[in-house]
This record gives structure tokens, C-alpha cells and sequence, in this order.
């Protein structure tokens, strides 16, 4: 749409802040704690304080994809998956414009393997040849990465392993009665799966200094209004600098906080690991190419054949100008 | 005479499974006022004629005609065999269906629809559904229907078989007050040729099915007739000359095994 | 089956015998303890079965992970209606499914009346609505989304098309099966049009349309709830969706609780508005005995 | 002579929305073989009484006793006065159903369900349904299916009443052939005097609506009855007794629209 | 309505007239008549909105990311045949579909005879039954991976409670509301137990049975298209769901289509066995012309 359509001509002033109120709509999958940056940074009035009016809606995923492509929503908080690719090979004016959370080394988020496979032993990574591995997003989600990297490491190809979409609430229990073998598991579901000693985590969900969500922006703010999605993600930088350090879930004020947003009681959350909040926005190295080789691995998913280069993917004028300000 | 009802070479074959022939080359002038009864073997095809002229049924060949002095009213109402009331009804709701298609004021409705609940003994029950009433009241409920019209012609597929001799007898007697009344024109299907000789001024036979017209009788008596009648020699003369008629149709038929 | 009850007579031949019952004696006490024991059997059977799950919960005869105890369950649900959640949840729920279940119904009831009496629309429509009714709804959410945008709207949309579809083909079935001689009985009176719809038409079909309200109320529980777990932060199907994602199990069974409640209470209604909509139909006497 | 069937002091009263007192201490017995007509205004509860002695409602004060000699099987069968035959079965499939419920070869029900389709003229309808039947032929259907099970007592409610004269004849005829070589007992309800003479035993009158028994007539012609003897004075003379009992009782509910 | 037309006759007066129309002059050729006009319309409305869509999609006036022309989602259709994707996809499919359609109608048909034959089972059941309808099947659907594993057969399950209460539901309401006259006549021919259940019941309810079984298949396609859609590497659903996620519109479409056109055949299947089972009832004769 045309620039006053999205939030109208504001620009940025000497302050940092918009000139203008600007009110954004963004997307999240569901209100959790890897999705807690933007809901606490509207909570605790960082876009206000730059003159934004962020409204957050819960949507799935695959739902508010066409919604953000189409500029009917701004931004959405997700993970980089094989559609986000397809959709910008297609011409889709998409892209990744920042990190999110990244685990920390003690959250009991990763692969996990069940106690029934391993029968007492170490664990292998050619154990999983020819069994079911539950993954939430199937094999188009990020996750696939540090997965297809530890069957790597062991010679295993992906096409050797059965992958089924599953939530991850849902493979706790297929995991403790046999039914699959290995799933990606998320805080606080680990609690659970170990108090049974039914499975055992044999690796974390990414590699090393990978972030766990990505912000995504389409064409409002990409092209009819950039300076309020540098704005946006700098109010974002800041909650993370502000607020998100350190183990804030350990902070009864904050937790409180946090706990009222989520409608979580503050002793589940309290059982859960802070995630780490970056102060200096940047994405991994060969963040774009190596998702494409992890997906490439299986043959219908990427509807492309040229690799996309990393601007395709990734627009950095947002980061760039929110670490300087 | 005006013709009223003019049927003119009728023929009607249910196709289906098993097609029947139901009626073949039917003939009939039904004059303006006239009282005509229709009597036959059972399956033959009376209730066919009647639905025909009352436009439910096409036949299959000729016309049926029926002229109308009202220039909008359809001339026709009718008291089906199976009584076809309303089970959603209570007698009252049932007996003032009649007048939904006709444009008359409530208060006239009102007052018909008292008159015949009363007529016909069914005041007390006019709130209950036909699930509560006994056969006879239900054929009195599909009676009160179609006389509570006035219509220009009066269909009537034995409506008074259910009925007990007593009431039957009442009911003949209002019945042709009103036609004397009002003159109207009636098509009466009964299986008592006592009371076809009682009420009509013609009895139409017909034949085993195929339905064919096999007599056009002119009755002799006058009216005023009274039930005293039926004691006159040539009252059983007459039920004695179509009883003879009709006995060869049904054996036939019986014989055949084919109605 | 049979009043009768048989025995032997004086002369040793077989005598079956009718005699007055208890219903007959005493028609108020009968019909008194008979209501009596319909509402006892209805919550014994429920109670029974929860105090069976009680106990197998404390001896550990299940996983209490997931599925805790009732009495858990209870707790959780005190608080929940304490703070205020179960309510504004309920709200939101009940809404979108009140305004999708009665605007889907009309449209479906209407759609299927004009299917029954126009032989024309049945054979050009019907088809179509045939293989739409199985296109899935959640596939459709998106388009859906894009078409009118995120909120209330959407929901409404897939809580009415999920009705509309058991709304016209129960309509629609019902007016093809109508006995023949009720449309004659209109026909020979010359009722025609909207008041034929009224006198004779809708009346017939009217308890069939509430069987096919009764399954419908169900599914369009079902459909507001799946729709919730997908999109949106509020009502009782994001509560259920949010609270198994954090593995809280007794959180998700006050939701699903919740649900069930609802879906009963509907369906009582439904039984309800039906005995008074429909008070000549056999099942009118049948359910209140 | 052996009792077949003893009434008690039966009341019926139906319940609901407004309860109506159909039955009142009606006492009655019918022996072994007899031939029973039941005659009365429409809607005195004549359904009401054979309903009870067929065992489908219960009475709300008294006893209904029926003896039956066979050991096991069930005394009686019924021609219900609304037919009540299976729109699902065929006209063959709807007589058949009446041996459901007995142990019979199936070579003897095919006999007959052969037999009594053809003595109804049914034969060539064998694979008809009923929606395709007219009103005589369905109540044909319901009269074969009861005779067929060739019941101890075999109760009827208005058995002939959709039925042309002629055919009523042959049937009345029938009947009472089968009721003299098998000596079975048979109550009858009709609302024809004539009817009722020719065929009954005895005649028992009932009174308007509660239903009491008023009168209990037993009919002096000797047995084979011929139709001719509707000629005789005592014929009329008997007629004009039930006549003028049953005008009393009609005119009584009439006035009070009470019916 | 009335199959009379009017005019004037000769006096003046106002005639209605009955004649034989098309149908009685020539019964074999207006029927063909009848069946070819019927069919025509059923093809012809899907095909003008296809073609109207195809238009849409070249002029650009439909963004063809989210809805690709009919054109492309047919020529991606014949390579999802060709590589034989779309052929195991709908084999898993059908197989849960029919499985859990069959078993859970014939348990659900058997429910709905004993709570209708029963006012015991009746009280005690109903309301359970009732709030048991309404709990999320997707909620459940964990607690089935708990009890039963990944596989089949959670789906097959879950399709067959779908299936199973509206099952129940048309059942027992068929039953509840079977005119007294049928009741009566069995019982006066001492026709008790299964052979009143053949001869009597089951074909009194059957009608309302099918009309049940037709809105049961819609039903249970969407159901096992929605479990495919969260659970699972195979199926129709997943693939729907799969493509939609790697961002596919057009496989997407495919699914969709194939989806629909199950269901109509399915429905169609339902209308045959209805003409076959049911050959009295009036809506036999009205769907043939
Ligand atoms: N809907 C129908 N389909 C096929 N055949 C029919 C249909 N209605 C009537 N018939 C056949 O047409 C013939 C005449 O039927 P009709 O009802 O007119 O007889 P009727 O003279 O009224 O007999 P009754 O005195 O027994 O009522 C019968 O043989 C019947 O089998
Ligand atoms: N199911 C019912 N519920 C309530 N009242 C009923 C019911 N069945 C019959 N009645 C009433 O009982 C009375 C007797 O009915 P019944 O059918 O026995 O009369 P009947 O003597 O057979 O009359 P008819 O000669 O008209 O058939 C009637 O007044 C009727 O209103
Ligand atoms: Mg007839
Ligand atoms: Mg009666």
C-alpha cells in the first residue's frame, strides 16, 4: 500500500523517536517465553516511548504469512522456515530483519531421545536409522539444522529417519510409550520428560550462537515506511538491553510482570530458563545458505534452484540502525 | 344447464415399477349444481378422477375442465380418503387451514370455523392435536375443512366411512342442506349405494381398473328426499340394478386376482 | 412391549391378562418418580466415573501428568474462575459461537428450503455444495484471514459455513422426504407461497431441522475451539491450546470441561426448544418419561 | 360355553394436556367362537377397548383377561382401523410380517400369504408398495395380514369400511366362512346396523364418550345367515332398537359438542 | 404447485384446466430430459466458477501467490500424479477415512437403537454423551498417543467419534420420534426383539439414518484431514498442510480439490445407497428427476 496507508509519512526525529504516532500490527505464534520480547516490550511501554503503537495479534504461523506478505500485518515473530525461502524465491517482499531469543546452555530445550531407544547405552546418532523423529514444524522449520547436523556427525542421512510433525506436547507422551524415538522439545516440557527419566536430551535445538526466533518484516515496513521499522526494532534492542539480560526470570518484578502478560502463575515460569537476549542485533554467518543446504537435503521442499544470496533473506538497515541507537 | 365440470376423454396411467392403468377414456359432465355420486370397485380409480379434478394429478390423456364463477377463487375444495390433516394442528389450527388461501376477513373465519367445529361435535377437542382423536374424529376434522370453504365444488372421497351410522345420517341431512341452500356442486365418492341413491341426483359407475364409465344413473326421487325413501320399492330396485352392475365388475376383477 | 402379563386361568388354559400399571394407578407419582430417576441415573453416571478417575489418580494408577486429578482440576478451575480468565474466555467463545451458530443456521435452513422446493437450484447447486461442505476449514482459515482480516470475523465465517452445511442437508433431505399428501392437502386448500412455507412446509420438517440443529451445535463447538487453537490469544480454545503447549494438564481439562459444559447446556436447549416447538411430535412425550 | 375373553370393570382415561375419559366400567364377556359386533358413536372408545384386549395400552382401572389355548403363542390379531401397514414392505412383504412373531414352515406361510392375497384380489400387487396403493387396497393388505395368522381371536376395527359394497360382501362372506369351519372368536367393530346383524352373534351398543356398554343384543337368526335376510321384519325390527338407542346416545354428545 | 392452468371459457367464466403435460405425453423422454438438464447444471455452475477464477487469476485481479489460477493447480496436479505423491497420499487417506467412518457409524448406529430403545440407558447415557460430543477431538488427540501410539490408529479413532455422535445423535432422535402406529402393529403380531428390529425399527429409521451417514462423511473428511494436518508424514492433510507451510499455493490447491472431490463422491455413494436402501421413501423419486 501507499506510505499513508501504513501509519502515514513519520519520520525519524533527533530523539529517536517518530514524529508521528504510528500505529503496527504484529503477529505472534502464541503468548510464550520465547515469544515474550515484543509482548513485554509493549507491556513495558518501549514503543510507546518511541511513539508507536504496536498492536500484537496470536496467530499461527502458516496463518499470518499471507497476512504479512500481502502488508495486512507489519511484522511477524517467528522462525526462519522453508516457506519464508519459497516466498522470497516467488517474489514475496520478505524478509528477516532481526534475531530473537537464543537458548542458553542450561535450558533443557533440544533433541531428545527416549530412554526406551538408548536401552542404557550411549547414545548414537545411527540409532535413529529408520525411526520416527517428532518435530513440530516437520522438516520446515529451523530446527532441522542442528538435527541434520547430529545425524551428520554420526553418517546418517535425513532421508534415513522418519520425520513426523507432531507438537511438542504431544510427542511427550509418544515419546514415553515408544511410539517415536526422538522429538525437538521445548521448556517446560523437559521437566516432564526427565522427572520420568523416559528420555534424555543428546543435543540443544540450534548450533552454537544460533538464535531461536527471528522478527520478519513485509513491505509496509520494508518499503512505504522503513523508519518505523527502524524504530521498532530499536524499541525491541532496548528491552533487551533494559530488561532481558541476565536471569531476569529469577527478578520478582519483572517475573511478575511477565507472568501477568503470559497468564502464566509466576512458579511455572519460574522453573523455566531465561533465554538470552542479544545486545548487539546481528544474524549468524551463512545463516541463509546453510538453512537452504539443510533443506535441500530433502528433494520437494525448496520449489527454487538458484540459492538465494543473503540480502534476498536478510535486510540489515533495521539491526544497523538499532545497534547505533 | 351449465356445465360446471367437464371431463372429457381421460385417461391416467401411473408409471413406475409396476405401471397401472388407472382410468381409460373417462367421459363425465358434472352439470353447474349438481350432486353426482361416484360409485365402483375399490381400486378403480375414483380417487384419481377426484384428485385430477381437483388439479393434484395430471391425467396422462384428455382434459379435465372445471369453470369457475369466482374470478380468482379456485372453485374446488376436497375431503381427502385419508383425511390428510395436519399433525402440527390442533383440530382448530386444522379446520381454519382451509381459509389460508383465501382472502376473508378473521371474524368470518372465526365464526366458520365455530360453526362447523360445532356442526360436526368436535368443539371440545378443538385444542387437541389429531394424535388424540379417534379415526371418525379425524375424518370429521378433513369434513369440517373443506365444507368451512363453501366452495363452488365440493369434492368428497368417502367421507363419511368412518363415521358411525348415527352421525353419518346427521351428516347427510346437513349436507344437503347446504347444497339445497347454496346450491353447490358436488362429487361424492361412497362405497353405500344407499347413500348414493340418498344424496345424488345422478350415480356414476365405473368399471374395474381400468376405471371406465360403465352406468350414468339419473335418480328418480324428488327433493326434499327423506331417509323414509329407502323403504320405497323403488328405492331397492334401483340399488338392485347397479348392485347387479358393479357384482360383474368385481368378480371380474376378483377372478383376475387383478385390482 | 406388550401391557400384557401372562399366567394360567382356572381351567389351566393360558390367561394374558392387561391390567392397570403403576403409570395407570397413579399418573402424577409415576410420572414424578420416573422424571426422578432420569436425573438421578444422568448425574450418577457422570459422578461415578469421576470418582473412579479420583481414585485411580491417587493410587497412581494413572499419569497425573497428564491426566491429573479431578479434584486438581477443580482447584485449577476455582482459580481460574477467580482471576477472571475462565470468564472472559467463556465470553469470547460463547460469542462467536452464538453469532456463527445462528447466522450459519438461517443461511444453511434457507439455502436448503430453496434446494427442496426449486428443482432447478438442486440440480445446479447441490453438487457444488456437496464437495464445498468437505473442503477443510482450517486449510481455508488463512484465505479467510487475508479475505477479512484477523479477528472476530473469520470465526464467525468457519463457525457459520460448518454449520450451513448440516443446516441445508438436513433441510433439504427432510423437504425431499415429505409425505405427498400434505403438499396435496395445501394445494387442494391453494396455500401457496411464504404461507405454505409457514402452515405446512417448515412445521414438517421443523424436527428434523432440530435433529440437525441438535448436531450442529456440537460441531460448531468443535469448529469455534479449533479455530482458537490456532488464532487468537482469548477463549476457552486458546486456554486449552496455551495451557497443553506449557504442558499445564489441569489448566487444558478446565478448558475441556468447560467446553463439554457447554456443549450439554446447548444441547439441552436444543431438546428444550425442540418440546416446545415441536409439541405433537412423538419424541416430545418419549424424552419426558 | 368357555369364556375366551373377560373385560372387568375396565376405565381408560387418557392423560396429557386435556385428559379425556374414554372408558367406563365396561364389563364384558366373550366366550369361545362367538362373534362379537361393537357398535357406537364415533369416538366412544371402540379402538380404545380393542387396543386394550390386544395388550397395547393398559386400562386405568379393571382387567382385561384373554385365554388363550395355545400354550405359547400370543391369542390374538388385529386389522387396525388405520390400517397401520409397513410403508417400507411390499403388499406380499407386509402380509408376511404377520407370521414374524409364530414358528411357522415357510412353505405354509407362502401358501398362505398366496391364499389370502388372492381371496383380497391383491395377487398382481404383490411387489407393490403402498404409496401406490388406493385407500381399499392398503386396508386389504391390513385385513390379509390378520387373517392370515389365523388368530384365536382375531379383532377388527372397521375391517370393510374402505371397501366397495360388493367386495364388502364377498369379504363379510369370507369371513364368516372362516369363522364357521375354525369356530374362531372374532370381535368387530363397524358402524354398519346391517353389517353388524348379518355377521354378530351378538351386538353390544356403546354409549357416547365415556364409553359404557348401554345394550347387549343377541341376534336372533340362525346361522348360515344369508344376506337376503335384510328383507325379513325382524331384521328392521333389531335395526330400528340399536337405531333408536344409538340416536339417543349420538344426539346427546352432538348437542354437547362433546364428542 | 397445482397442476392446473387457467383461462376463460367459452361463457365467459373463469376454467381451470388439467391436461397432460410433457411428462404424461411422452414419460420416457422427459425423463432423459430431466437427467441430462440435471447433470448439465451440476457441471456447468463449478465449471463457469472455475473459468471465472482462471479469468480473474491472468487479468491479475486475484493475487495468484494465495490463489493461483485453476490452470496451474491442474498441471501441478498432473505432476503430483505423475511423480505418485498424490496417489499414496490418498490411499493413507481413505483407508483411516473409511475405517473410522464405517466402524464409528456402525458403533454410534448401535448406541443410538439401545438409547432409544432404552429409557434406562437413555437417562444414564444421554448427558454424558452429550457433553462428551462437544470435547475437542484435538485435545484429545494427545491422550490417544499416549493410549494407542503414533500411527493409524489414533486417526482411525478419532474419524469414528467424529462419526460415531452424530451417529447417535440421528438415531436415537429417529427413534424417539417413529409414528406409534409402527410400534403398535409389531407388537400386535408379537414381533419382538431382533426381528422387530429388522422388520420394523431399523427400516423406519433408516431415512434419517442415511441423512445422518451423509452428514457423518462430510464430517469425517474433515476430521482425518484435520488430524493429518497436526500429526503425521502422510495423508492428504498433511500434504494441504505441508504445502502450505513450505508456501505452495498451488500443491496446497490440489489437496484442497481432491479433499472436495472425495467428500462428493462419498456423498454421492451415500445418495445411491439411500435409492438402493430405501427404494419407498418420496425422496427416492424426487432426487431422480
Ligand atoms: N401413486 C400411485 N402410484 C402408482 N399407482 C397408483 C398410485 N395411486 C394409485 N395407484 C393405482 O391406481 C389405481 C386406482 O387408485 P385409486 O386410489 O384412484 O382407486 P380408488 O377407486 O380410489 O379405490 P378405493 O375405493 O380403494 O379408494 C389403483 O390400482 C392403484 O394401485
Ligand atoms: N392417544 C390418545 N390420547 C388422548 N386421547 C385419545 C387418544 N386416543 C384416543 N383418545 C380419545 O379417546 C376417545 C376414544 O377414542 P377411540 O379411538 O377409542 O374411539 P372410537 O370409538 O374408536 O371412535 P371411532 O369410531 O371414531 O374410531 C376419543 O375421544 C379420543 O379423543
Ligand atoms: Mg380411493
Ligand atoms: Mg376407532
Amino acid at each position: 500500500g501507499s506510505p499513508e496507508a501504513s501509519g502515514g509519512g513519520a519520520t525519524i526525529g533527533d530523539d529517536g523517536k517518530l514524529t508521528e504516532r504510528t500505529e503496527l500490527t504484529i503477529a505472534i505464534p502464541g503468548k510464550q517465553l520465547p515469544i515474550l520480547a515484543p509482548i513485554m516490550a509493549k507491556a513495558w511501554k518501549k514503543f510507546d516511548e518511541r511513539n508507536l503503537d504496536v498492536t500484537i495479534e496470536t496467530l499461527a504461523s502458516d496463518e499470518a504469512f499471507p497476512l504479512l506478505a500481502t502488508g495486512k500485518l507489519d511484522g511477524i515473530w517467528t522462525g526462519p522456515s522453508v516457506g519464508l525461502f519459497n516466498a522470497v524465491a516467488g517474489g514475496a517482499d520478505v524478509r528477516m530483519v532481526s534475531p530473537g531469543n537464543y537458548l542458553s546452555e542450561e535450558s533443557g530445550g533440544g533433541i531428545w531421545v527416549s530412554s526406551a531407544l538408548l536401552n542404557g547405552r550411549e547414545f548414537e546418532p545411527s540409532m535413529l536409522r529408520g525411526k520416527k523423529f517428532a518435530s513440530s514444524q516437520g522438516n520446515t522449520g529451523t530446527s532441522m539444522v542442528a538435527f541434520s547436523q547430529l545425524l551428520e556427525s554420526g553418517g546418517v542421512g535425513v532421508d534415513e529417519v522418519e520425520i513426523v510433525t507432531m507438537s511438542a506436547s504431544d510427542a511427550v507422551p509418544a515419546l514415553e510409550n515408544g511410539s517415536i524415538s526422538g522429538a525437538i522439545v521445548q521448556e517446560p516440557l523437559d521437566v516432564a520428560l526427565e522427572k520420568n527419566n523416559s528420555a534424555v536430551r543428546v543435543s540443544p535445538q540450534f548450533p552454537d550462537g544460533w538464535n531461536n526466533t527471528t522478527l520478519l518484516f513485509g513491505p509496509s515496513l520494508l518499503r512505504d515506511n522503513p523508519d518505523a521499522g527502524k524504530v521498532f526494532v530499536a524499541a525491541l534492542r532496548s528491552t533487551f538491553v533494559d530488561k532481558l539480560q541476565g536471569d531476569y526470570l529469577a527478578d520478582p518484578e519483572r517475573v511478575a510482570d511477565i507472568a501477568e502478560q503470559l497468564e502464566q502463575p509466576v512458579e511455572t515460569l519460574q522453573q523455566s530458563t531465561s533465554d538470552l537476549y542479544p545486545t548487539e542485533l546481528s544474524f549468524p554467518d551463512e545463516y541463509v545458505a546453510t538453512h537452504e543446504q539443510v533443506w535441500r537435503q530433502w528433494p520437494d521442499l525448496l520449489t527454487y534452484d538458484e540459492p538465494l544470496t543473503t540480502e534476498q533473506v536478510i535486510d540489515t538497515q533495521f539491526m544497523d540502525w538499532a545497534n547505533e541507537h | 344447464m351449465v356445465t360446471k365440470i367437464q371431463i372429457s376423454e381421460v385417461g391416467k396411467r401411473y408409471e413406475g415399477r409396476n405401471p397401472v392403468e388407472a382410468l381409460s377414456d373417462v367421459t363425465l359432465t358434472v352439470d353447474d349444481s349438481e350432486f353426482v355420486c361416484l360409485v365402483g370397485p375399490s381400486g378403480c380409480g375414483k380417487s384419481t378422477l377426484l384428485r385430477m379434478i381437483m388439479g393434484l394429478h395430471r391425467p396422462s390423456a384428455g382434459t379435465v375442465d372445471v369453470f369457475a364463477d369466482d374470478p380468482v377463487l379456485p372453485p374446488t375444495a376436497m375431503v381427502f380418503q385419508d383425511y390428510s390433516i395436519f399433525p402440527w394442528k390442533t383440530v382448530e389450527q386444522n379446520v381454519r387451514f382451509g381459509f389460508e388461501g383465501r382472502r376473508l376477513p378473521r371474524a368470518e373465519c372465526d365464526a366458520r370455523v365455530d360453526k362447523w367445529l360445532e356442526r360436526l361435535g368436535l368443539s371440545q377437542f378443538r385444542r387437541a392435536y389429531p394424535a388424540a382423536l379417534s379415526g371418525g374424529m379425524r375424518q370429521r376434522v378433513s369434513i369440517a375443512r373443506a365444507l368451512a370453504v363453501e366452495p363452488e365444488v365440493l369434492l368428497m372421497d368417502e367421507p363419511f366411512a368412518a363415521l358411525d351410522a348415527q352421525l353419518r345420517r346427521v351428516l347427510q341431512e346437513e349436507l344437503l342442506a347446504l347444497w339445497q341452500q347454496d346450491r353447490r356442486t358436488v362429487v361424492f365418492v361412497t362405497h353405500s349405494l344407499e347413500e348414493a341413491i340418498l344424496l345424488g341426483d345422478r350415480i356414476v359407475v365405473m368399471s374395474a381398473r381400468p376405471g371406465r364409465i360403465i352406468a350414468d344413473i339419473r335418480v328418480p326421487f324428488d327433493r326434499p328426499r327423506s331417509p323414509q325413501i329407502r323403504t320405497a320399492p323403488e328405492f331397492a330396485e334401483l340399488e338392485g340394478e347397479i348392485w347387479a352392475q358393479l357384482r360383474d365388475e368385481v368378480d371380474r376383477s376378483l377372478v383376475g386376482g387383478a385390482r | 412391549m406388550s401391557d400384557r402379563t401372562t399366567g394360567t386361568g382356572d381351567d389351566g388354559r393360558r390367561r394374558w391378562r392387561v391390567q392397570p400399571g403403576q403409570q395407570e394407578r397413579n399418573p402424577r407419582a409415576f410420572a414424578r418418580r420416573r422424571r426422578l430417576e432420569r436425573r438421578l441415573l444422568g448425574v450418577l453416571v457422570p459422578v461415578v466415573l469421576l470418582v473412579a478417575w479420583e481414585l485411580c489418580a491417587n493410587a497412581g494408577l494413572i499419569d497425573t501428568r497428564f491426566f491429573p486429578a479431578p479434584s486438581q482440576i477443580g482447584s485449577t478451575a476455582v482459580d481460574m474462575i477467580g482471576n477472571g480468565i475462565l470468564l472472559t474466555d467463556l465470553t469470547v467463545t460463547v460469542r462467536v459461537l452464538l453469532i456463527g451458530l445462528v447466522s450459519g443456521f438461517v443461511v444453511g435452513t434457507v439455502a436448503g428450503l430453496l434446494l427442496g422446493l426449486s428443482r432447478i437450484a438442486r440440480a445446479a447447486l447441490e453438487p457444488l455444495l456437496s464437495a464445498l461442505y468437505t473442503i477443510p476449514k482450517l486449510a481455508v482459515l488463512p484465505l479467510l484471514l487475508l479475505i477479512f482480516g484477523v479477528g472476530e470475523l473469520p470465526k464467525v465465517i468457519l463457525v457459520g459455513l460448518g454449520v450451513f452445511f448440516i443446516a441445508w442437508i438436513s433441510v433439504l433431505e427432510a423437504i425431499l422426504d415429505l409425505p405427498g399428501a400434505y403438499g396435496e392437502a395445501a394445494t387442494a386448500f391453494d396455500v401457496r407461497g411464504w404461507r405454505r412455507m409457514r402452515h405446512v412446509t417448515l412445521p414438517a420438517v421443523l424436527p428434523q431441522v432440530l435433529v440437525g440443529l441438535r448436531i450442529s451445535v456440537g460441531n460448531a463447538v468443535l469448529i469455534v475451539v479449533g479455530v482458537e487453537f490456532v488464532s487468537g490469544d482469548e477463549g476457552i480454545g486458546y486456554r486449552i491450546w496455551n495451557s497443553w503447549s506449557i504442558f499445564a494438564a489441569d489448566r487444558m481439562y478446565v478448558g475441556i470441561v468447560v467446553v463439554a459444559l457447554l456443549g450439554y447446556l446447548l444441547s439441552l436447549l436444543v431438546q428444550l426448544l425442540s418440546r416446545v416447538c415441536v409439541p405433537w411430535a412423538p419424541s416430545t412425550a418419549a424424552r419426558r418419561d
